[in-house]
């Protein structure tokens, strides 16, 4: 036997008193080893690791042992003196929300400086200050003796993240644990601070419990990963063999779910075909009513766009120009944003939220729009479904002109244009019911007809007629998820808007809805504009994409080709950062 | 009455000697007072400013007249030495005491005294200028002699002398009356703060005894409950005329405090407008007059405290005549006869009531009382003095109110037809008139006729005299017991 | 930051003038004859008449405001029409009575529930902070007079160890200021300790459920240390709102107080001035009393900006 | 799977503390509101009336707790009393709701200039406080129950406003909204069927919060001699009149000020039980 592990957990139990959560976990973490854990949301894995820091909250109790170094005795029974001596010294952490893990009041160089003083006093304040501004330096934040003196809401995401890794990094703890530590973040920011991770625990040695949903994120950092599932521990191997050859019937399928490459022989996603949803009643999902032609379903529509991408200083472009009547067709169109504040008599600054933006979407195509956060691909689909107005330009819907329209000549805009949106918790009122959910767009309807309209339209995504009386807490993100896709369909619209519509989903569940938008727009000759940041399900559900990036469409073109031929750097950069499971699997197994 | 000061002072000097608690570390007696009164003066000018603060606070103390009224209100003099009357009681010759000065150091002459009247005509607006309208000359005959012809005979004139509108001022500080009066009296402002205090100290030039108390300060309260907790506590040493009788008896028991009974002017009145529909018919008013226990009232709202009067004269004139007080015994059979007589049933009346705690205590007696024999009162309780004044005393907007009228004999005014209540008898005005002219004995005779009248009529059901308490720490003396003036006397407290 | 203030101050300006106008106006139609009060029950009807010409009571409402806020904005509120004199002096007077005591309460109030709402919120779950936080909701049910005249009974009537009422200026006599100042700025003090208390409480709770606590605590600092480190300036936020606004509310609420313990304060001022019907000085004090609080408010925006470096450059 | 789990976690009440809280609550509001429930139709005897013969009893058998300066039964008019103060409470509630609700749902929903415009208008009226008013009010129209209770609705009405400003606006970025909105709803519809029941929660805490406040705050009034007029008893006047006859008879003070406290607690305690209910931050939420 060799030297001890530095964690050794050893059936772990959490339980609250009415359920219990962790069902006796147990892993070891060898010095300098870097594990990755993973699993769906409710898993269980964020327990995992709060239990080892010892922030489990009051109202949860943790059984089993919990060593660091062999030597330790159990950290679940451990006082709370030699936890605070252990936590942030000898195992640091880095949660997911970089906007709200950090003192909103302090400057991030004292927040990091903090860490030192607490458990070195002997050393000073000097000279942890000034410890803080290297460490700054070597999470590579620019200027780093003056972002020490910057306060938290003045950093981007991905900057407060790499103050959190400086500050965890900052005593060479021997074990450091990540939360989701670049869920909140954009893909190529993600990339960044993945690989920064990477670096600094193998330059000190330290090992690494990595905790997350994203099976991309395991691959590019960890040598060894353990699958959680409902509380358990399902798989335990090298990341390869795991990404490669999954032994558990439940990391097969999150695997194969996980690929949006990958498709059955109709065309459609793997789905997760075990029981992960056990919801009361409602109907499972696929297969639904609707039985798509496989090939339908992949018809290439008419229209095909010519591959662009915008010169630097170069003329604006007509993106995906269409002949005829185009589904939609935006010209110029701007949109500029007053900021509060300004000074007394100084104009309030303008923020540009979209610039010089046109392009055509023809009717029946699936249009893709891709772009990180402040990119304008929110505002874009704003303006798209009216709720929003341009500043100039023009944008014209289904023959409609939408710019400066009042409600009412939009009304008939209404019903034929439709959304989904991201948030399953958010876009559904939790205050009313589901059948007045789903029938709200419908005007001029008799009661008894919008009932029929309604269940007709539930069946059709999957959904049993008894949920119409329920109210959306009852239901979980996939469901939600139909629901909203119900209400959006219910008027029968022309162009459906999904906005990010699965990216707060599970992976399992993904795949389902997925599969069922594909469906339904085959069904009922949509034309849909798919905003998302995630290439990958663009590319899975899209024909054609729009690259956007700061307020401008950087780049236009078949799906296809974009991806695998981008034009623009920073769709280079998009591509990479966003790498395939074959990617995946080929980079770790090399 | 000098001498019985001088009594006063020397047997306090005495008690002085003996009493450790009232002298100060180096064995001096304790010469400061503080007194918790509870209407504060808006300003000090009470020639332009209505209300009983400022000549409860001033007169006397700070302003001199020709003449006071003493604790028994008897008229003695003051800045006049002496006066004669002539037969036909028309013209006054006053003496005036020589070497008297304002606290300005302006002299006091006969010069002030025609100076002082004369302006009362043209320049107060407040505190009764009427009372001098007798007057039809002023003579300057020395420096020290003055005379005043009036221009008929008038027994109340000289009364009213010894209120405010007989105060003597000096030309040379008219200027600021509301804030810096200048007066001969034993006492000058030394501050004053408006809703707080009053502070006054002694004249060190005094023409006359200067009083033992050197440094008093007049405390204001909103709430007798403060009022009297202040007592308690040692932080004033007297409270003159306390209003809420509830918390008298406390002090009763307890030997540090002496508890003064005396007479007031203040007839708490159910008044009952005359002049409209529901008491024009006297057998309902009489009927409201047998309606209420007006014992029962005293002893709910006043905690039993006060004197039963049945008219409108106090004890302390000498028109009183205490049978009246029985003129209508409480008798609720006779009252529902009475009405049924005047034919009323099912009377409701609006029942306007001032927001004083008095006036709110007896009107719940009262209209539990005249529910009794059929009267619904309908209670409305209204802002003193503003809406009150308005709705009630002004426009006449009322059935029924209660309130409490403090001034001296102010039975005539209150006779007056185009006064509030409304009571119109031209045989009663005459009465009066007659009355002031009269010589002294039929003076008297004919103002009991003409109270009794009233009281026979129901002009109004003038409930009980409130009583004059006064709460004071064991060791005072000289604590004025009555108030038959508006005046606060200090100069006769002791210790 | 400087046009941000400056910004600020113009808003503020405007909001005072709308705050004029509405004083004027809810005040114009105050019933009861000013004329009348000031000359009392003897005065003829002509009398009262001639009065209300010399007060200026007779012309157009517009002309009034005009008048009264032209010369307020250069500092004179006019004459009272019951004192004859400048109403400025005897407001400044009274506010500050009112002010140095609703500002002793408050700290007397923030020295209690400072430490008993922190304590409460991290004993939540022991029985000791139910019993703790139980006592300072039974403290917010008292109505605060109560509290005063159970004081005074104890520890003036009874005891005699403080004065039972009453005011002393501390340029006066130090020591009786401060001896007339105990016991009305304990029973301001108390009830307000009370209600803050559960605030400071409440806010604690919701500061011990954020992430930056959770970090600090991941960190190695005790619950204790991560609390008070990082967790009370982010607390002290919501708790100033809520003080700003208990100042605001006082200036006023202290009349009760004030009437228990018969301090001549800016709200027993106004009750006279309104029995009295001294119109002037009712408008005066109405006035001071909106603006005192609009430019509290105006100060917390303020400081907010000072505590949370956010405001200072999202603005 | 473990989502539901999570969500049996998410849907309990924080702990027993919530649920006792708002239980106490309700018991305590429940003993007011049986109290004038009560007093409508029975009461031992008239609270009204004045009866001379039986002044200043101590409690025992016939008076439970005794009677005062008029002869009135003390448990009688603290029965009656909680009337007042419920109407005194539902009436300035309710008026602070119609008043600052809809001002605060319009102002949040138009972010903006109209938001500005609305809330410095917010600002003035939160400069003239409940007290304030009730003084001008009271010399305006007269001291009384209806100017007390009018005194008090429009002093809270800003701070419902803030209230429910802030809720409106956070409810405004929820995606629900978007889609209404989409659908072609009006604002007044979206205000109504969306806005309203989802800030619903907070203000139902408000209204608790003021409800006690709104009786503390008669009694202040009732003491300055601006709340409701006699014989009608409230409990705030009985303090009142009771602080007259301290020294005589002690405990006259003490009912009173109980029956205040146990209402206002009440109140505070279902508010304070409320906001963990459907506040979702209070909530064991991992």
């Amino acid at each position: 036997m060799t030297e001890k592990p530095t964690l050794s957990v050893k059936d772990l139990r959490v339980g609250s008193p009415f359920t219990e959560l962790l069902h006796g976990i147990s892993f070891d973490i060898a010095a300098g080893e870097r594990v990755g854990l993973i699993g769906e949301s409710g898993s269980g894995k964020s327990l995992t690791a709060t239990s080892v820091m010892g922030l489990l909250p009051e109202t949860l109790t943790a059984t089993g042992t919990v060593s660091l170094n062999g030597a330790d005795a159990d950290l679940l029974t451990a006082g709370e003196r030699r936890l605070n001596q252990l936590r942030g010294n000898t195992m640091a952490m880095v949660f997911q929300e970089p906007m709200t893990a950090l003192n909103p009041l302090m400057r991030v160089g004292a927040q990091v400086a903090e860490i030192m003083t607490v458990h070195h006093p002997d050393r000073g304040r000097r000279q942890a200050r000034q410890r803080a501004v290297e460490l700054l330096a070597q999470v590579k934040l620019p200027n780093p003796a003056e972002t020490a003196l910057a306060f938290p809401h003045q950093l981007s995401g991905g900057q407060r993240q790499r103050v959190m890794l400086a500050m965890a990094m900052a005593n060479d703890p021997q074990l450091l644990l990540c939360d989701e530590p670049t869920t909140a973040l954009d893909v190529t920011v993600q990339a960044e601070v993945l690989k920064l991770i990477g670096n600094l625990v193998t330059d000190r040695g330290t090992a690494l419990l990595l905790i997350t949903h994203d099976i991309a994120v395991v691959a590019e950092v960890c040598q060894r990963v353990l699958v959680m599932y409902q509380g358990d521990i399902v798989e335990d191997g090298p990341v390869g063999r795991v990404l490669t050859a999954p032994q558990h019937p439940y990391t097969q399928k999150l695997i194969a779910a996980s690929d949006l490459s990958s498709v059955d022989d109709r065309g459609r996603l793997h789905t997760m075909s075990m029981p992960v949803i056990s919801t009361p009643g409602a109907a499972q999902s696929s297969p639904g009513p609707i039985q798509a032609d496989a090939a339908a379903a992949l018809t290439v529509p008419p229209h095909r766009a010519a591959h662009q991408r915008l010169e630097p200083d170069g003329p604006p472009v007509i993106f995906n120009e269409a002949t005829g009547a185009p589904a939609i067709s935006v010209r110029g169109l701007s949109r500029q944003y007053r900021r509060r504040g300004g000074g007394l008599f100084a104009p309030a600054p303008i923020v540009h939220g979209l610039r010089e933006v046109s392009f055509d979407v023809a009717e029946g195509q699936r249009f893709g729009i891709v772009g990180e956060s402040g990119s304008g691909k929110s505002t874009l689909m704003r303006i798209l479904c009216a709720l929003d107005q341009p500043s100039s330009g023009t944008v014209n819907v289904l023959g409609q002109s939408i710019d400066g329209a009042s409600e009412r000549q939009l009304r008939n805009f209404r019903s034929q244009v439709q959304i989904v949106f991201q948030d399953p918790m958010g876009s559904l009122d939790p205050r009313m019911r589901v059948r007045d959910i789903v029938a709200e767009p419908l005007r001029q309807v008799s009661r008894a007809e919008a009932l029929a309209r309604v269940e007709a339209q539930l069946a059709a995504v999957g959904l049993d007629a008894d949920v119409m009386h329920r109210h959306p807490h009852q239901f979980s993100g996939g469901q939600r998820q139909r629901i909203s896709i119900a209400r959006a369909l219910i008027t029968r619209p022309r162009v459906l808007v999904a906005d990010e519509a699965v990216s707060a989903l599970d992976v399992s569940v993904r795949a389902q809805v997925l599969n069922l938008l594909a469906d339904l727009v085959d069904e009922y000759q949509l034309t849909l504009v798919f905003v998302s940041h995630d290439l990958g399900v663009i590319r899975h559900l899209c024909d054609t994409v729009a690259v956007i990036s700061d307020g401008r469409i950087v780049e236009c073109g078949p799906t296809a080709s974009v991806y695998d031929r981008p034009l623009h750097p920073y769709t280079q950069q998009l591509v990479s950062a966003t790498p395939s499971m074959h990617e995946l699997a080929r980079r770790v197994t090399s | 009455m000098f001498a019985s000061i001088a009594t006063i002072m020397v047997a306090s000097m005495a008690l002085v000697g003996c009493s450790s608690g009232s002298t100060t570390a180096e064995g001096e007696p304790d010469t400061s007072l503080t007194v918790g009164l509870l209407a504060t003066p808006g300003n000090l000018d009470y020639t332009t400013t209505a209300g009983a603060a400022i000549p409860q606070a001033l007169l006397y103390n700070v302003y001199e007249g020709l003449v006071k009224l003493d604790n028994d209100g008897t008229i003695i003099p003051l800045l006049a030495e002496s006066w004669t009357v002539s037969d036909d009681g028309l013209v006054y010759d006053f003496l005036l005491h020589d070497g008297v000065t304002f606290s300005d150091g302006s002299p006091f002459t006969a010069e002030s005294v025609k100076f002082s009247l004369e302006r009362v005509k043209d320049n107060w607006t407040a505190n009764g200028p009427a009372y001098l309208d007798p007057i039809a000359s002023i003579e300057v005959v020395s420096d020290t002699e003055a005379r005043i012809i009036l221009s008929k005979p008038s027994n109340s004139w000289l009364f009213n002398m010894s209120g405010p509108v007989g105060t003597m001022f000096t030309e040379s500080a008219l200027a600021d009356l509301a804030t810096a009066p200048v007066g001969t009296g034993p006492y000058t402002v030394s501050s004053f703060k408006t809703g707080d205090s009053l502070v006054l100290a002694a004249n060190a030039d005094y023409w006359g005894e200067v009083p033992y108390m050197t440094d008093v300060t007049l405390r204001y309260f909103t709430d007798a409950t403060a009022q009297t907790n202040a007592l308690l506590s040692g932080d004033i040493n007297l409270i003159s005329g306390i209003s809420q009788f509830q918390l008298v008896d406390q002090f009763k028991s307890n030997t540090d405090f002496q508890v003064l009974e005396g007479a007031s002017t203040g007839e708490v009145t159910l008044s009952m407008n005359n002049a409209s529909d529901a008491f024009s018919d006297v057998r309902v008013r009489q009927a409201v007059m047998y309606a209420i226990d007006r014992q029962a009232v005293m002893d709910t709202a006043n905690s039993g405290y006060g004197l039963l009067i049945g008219s409108m004269v106090p004890p302390t004139d000498p028109w009183y005549d205490e049978s009246l007080a029985d003129l209508y015994p409480y008798d609720p059979d006779q009252a529902t006869e009475l009405l049924a007589e005047a034919g009323v049933s099912d009377l409701t009346v609006a029942f306007k009531i001032p927001n004083l705690p008095y006036a709110v205590a007896g009107a719940q007696v009262v209209k539990d009382q005249l529910a009794k024999v059929g009267i619904t009162a309908d209670v409305t309780v209204l802002e003193f003095p503003a809406v009150w004044l308005d709705d009630v005393f002004s426009s006449h907007d009322y059935d029924m109110s209660l309130i409490m009228h403090s001034e001296p004999r102010d039975v005539n005014a209150f006779a007056a037809p185009t006064y509030y209540a409304g009571y119109d008898s031209p045989a009663v005005m005459a009465k009066f008139a007659e009355a002031d002219a009269a010589d002294a004995t039929t003076y008297v005779e004919l103002m009991k006729e003409a109270t009794t009248t009233m009281a026979e009529e129901a002009a109004a059901d003038w409930l009980y005299l409130q009583p004059a308490i006064s709460l004071a720490d064991a060791d005072l003396l000289g604590v004025p017991k009555n108030t038959p003036s508006l005046a606060l006397d200090l100069s006769t407290i002791a210790r | 930051m400087v046009l941000v203030v400056l910004r600020r101050m113009g808003v503020f300006a405007t909001t005072v003038v709308v705050a004029s106008i509405v004083t004027f106006l809810m005040l114009s139609i105050l019933p009861g004859n000013a004329a009348r009060i000031a000359l009392g029950v003897q005065a003829t009807e002509a009398d009262v008449a001639a009065q209300a010409t010399a007060m200026g009571l007779d012309r157009p409402a517009v002309v009034r405001y005009l008048d009264w806020f032209g010369r307020v904005l250069i500092g004179d509120f006019g004459t009272s029409t019951v004192s004859r004199q400048a109403i400025g002096p005897e407001i400044t007077d009274a506010l500050g009575i009112t002010v140095i005591l609703v500002l002793t309460s408050v700290v007397l109030a923030l020295l209690f529930a400072i430490p008993f709402g922190i304590l409460t919120a991290v004993r939540q779950r022991k029985p000791d902070g139910a019993i703790l936080s139980g006592i300072s909701q039974i403290g917010v049910a008292v109505p605060g007079f109560l509290a005063g005249m159970l004081l005074v009974t104890v520890f003036a009537v009874t005891f005699r160890w403080l004065p039972a009422g009453g005011w002393v200026d501390p340029g006066e006599n130090f020591k009786e200021f401060l001896e007339h100042l105990i016991l009305p700025a304990i029973a301001l003090g108390s009830v307000q300790g009370a209600v803050l208390s559960r605030y400071v409480r409440s806010s604690v709770l919701e500061v011990m459920r954020e992430d930056f606590i959770r970090t600090a605590r991941a960190k190695g600092l005790g619950a204790g240390r991560a609390l008070f480190r990082h967790g009370l300036r982010n607390a002290a936020v919501p708790v100033m709102t809520v003080l700003g606004l208990q100042i605001a509310t006082l200036l006023v609420g202290a009349v009760v107080i004030e009437r228990v313990f018969s301090i001549p304060g800016l709200g027993s001022l106004l009750l006279d001035k309104v029995a009295l019907r001294d119109l002037p000085a009712v408008q005066g004090i109405v006035l001071v009393l909106v603006v005192f609080v609009l430019a509290l408010n105006f100060l917390v925006d303020l400081a907010f900006t000072l505590i949370d470096p956010r405001l200072r450059s999202a603005a | 799977m473990t989502a539901i789990k999570s969500e049996t976690v998410t849907r309990r009440p924080a702990g027993h503390g919530g649920g006792a809280t708002l239980w106490a609550g309700l018991v305590l509001i429940g003993l007011v509101l049986l109290a004038a429930v009560v007093s409508v139709f029975w009461t031992p005897f008239d609270p009204e009336g004045v009866f001379s013969d039986s002044i200043l009893l101590p409690p025992g058998a016939e008076h439970l707790l005794g009677t005062d300066s008029f002869g009135r039964d003390v448990f009688s008019s603290i029965l009656r009393g909680a009337q007042i103060s419920l109407l005194v409470g539902t009436v300035a509630v309710g008026i602070a709701a119609v008043l600052g609700v809809p001002f605060g749902i319009v102002a949040g929903m138009n972010p903006g200039r109209l938001d500005q415009f609305m809330m410095r208008g917010n600002d003035i009226s939160l400069a003239f406080p409940a007290l304030l008013l009730a003084i001008i009010f009271g010399a305006i129209f007269g001291a009384g129950t209806v100017t007390a209770m009018v005194a008090l609705g429009i002093g809270t009405a800003p701070a419902f406003a803030l209230i429910a400003r802030s809720g409106t606006m956070q409810i405004m970025s929820r995606e629900y909204l978007q889609a209404a909105r989409a659908s072609g709803k009006s604002g007044l519809f979206i205000g109504l069927r969306h806005v309203l029941p989802n800030i619903s929660g907070m203000l139902i805490v408000q209204a608790s919060v003021s409800f006690g406040i709104a009786v503390l705050a008669e009694a202040a009034l009732s003491y300055l001699g601006l709340g409701t007029p006699p014989p009608t008893p409230s409990w705030g006047r009985m303090l009142q009149d009771a602080q007259g006859y301290l020294f005589i008879e002690p405990l006259l003070i003490v009912w009173p000020g109980i029956a205040i406290a146990v209402a206002v607690l009440g109140f505070n305690l279902l508010g304070d039980g409320l906001r963990d209910r459907f506040d979702p931050r209070m909530q064991v939420n991992r």
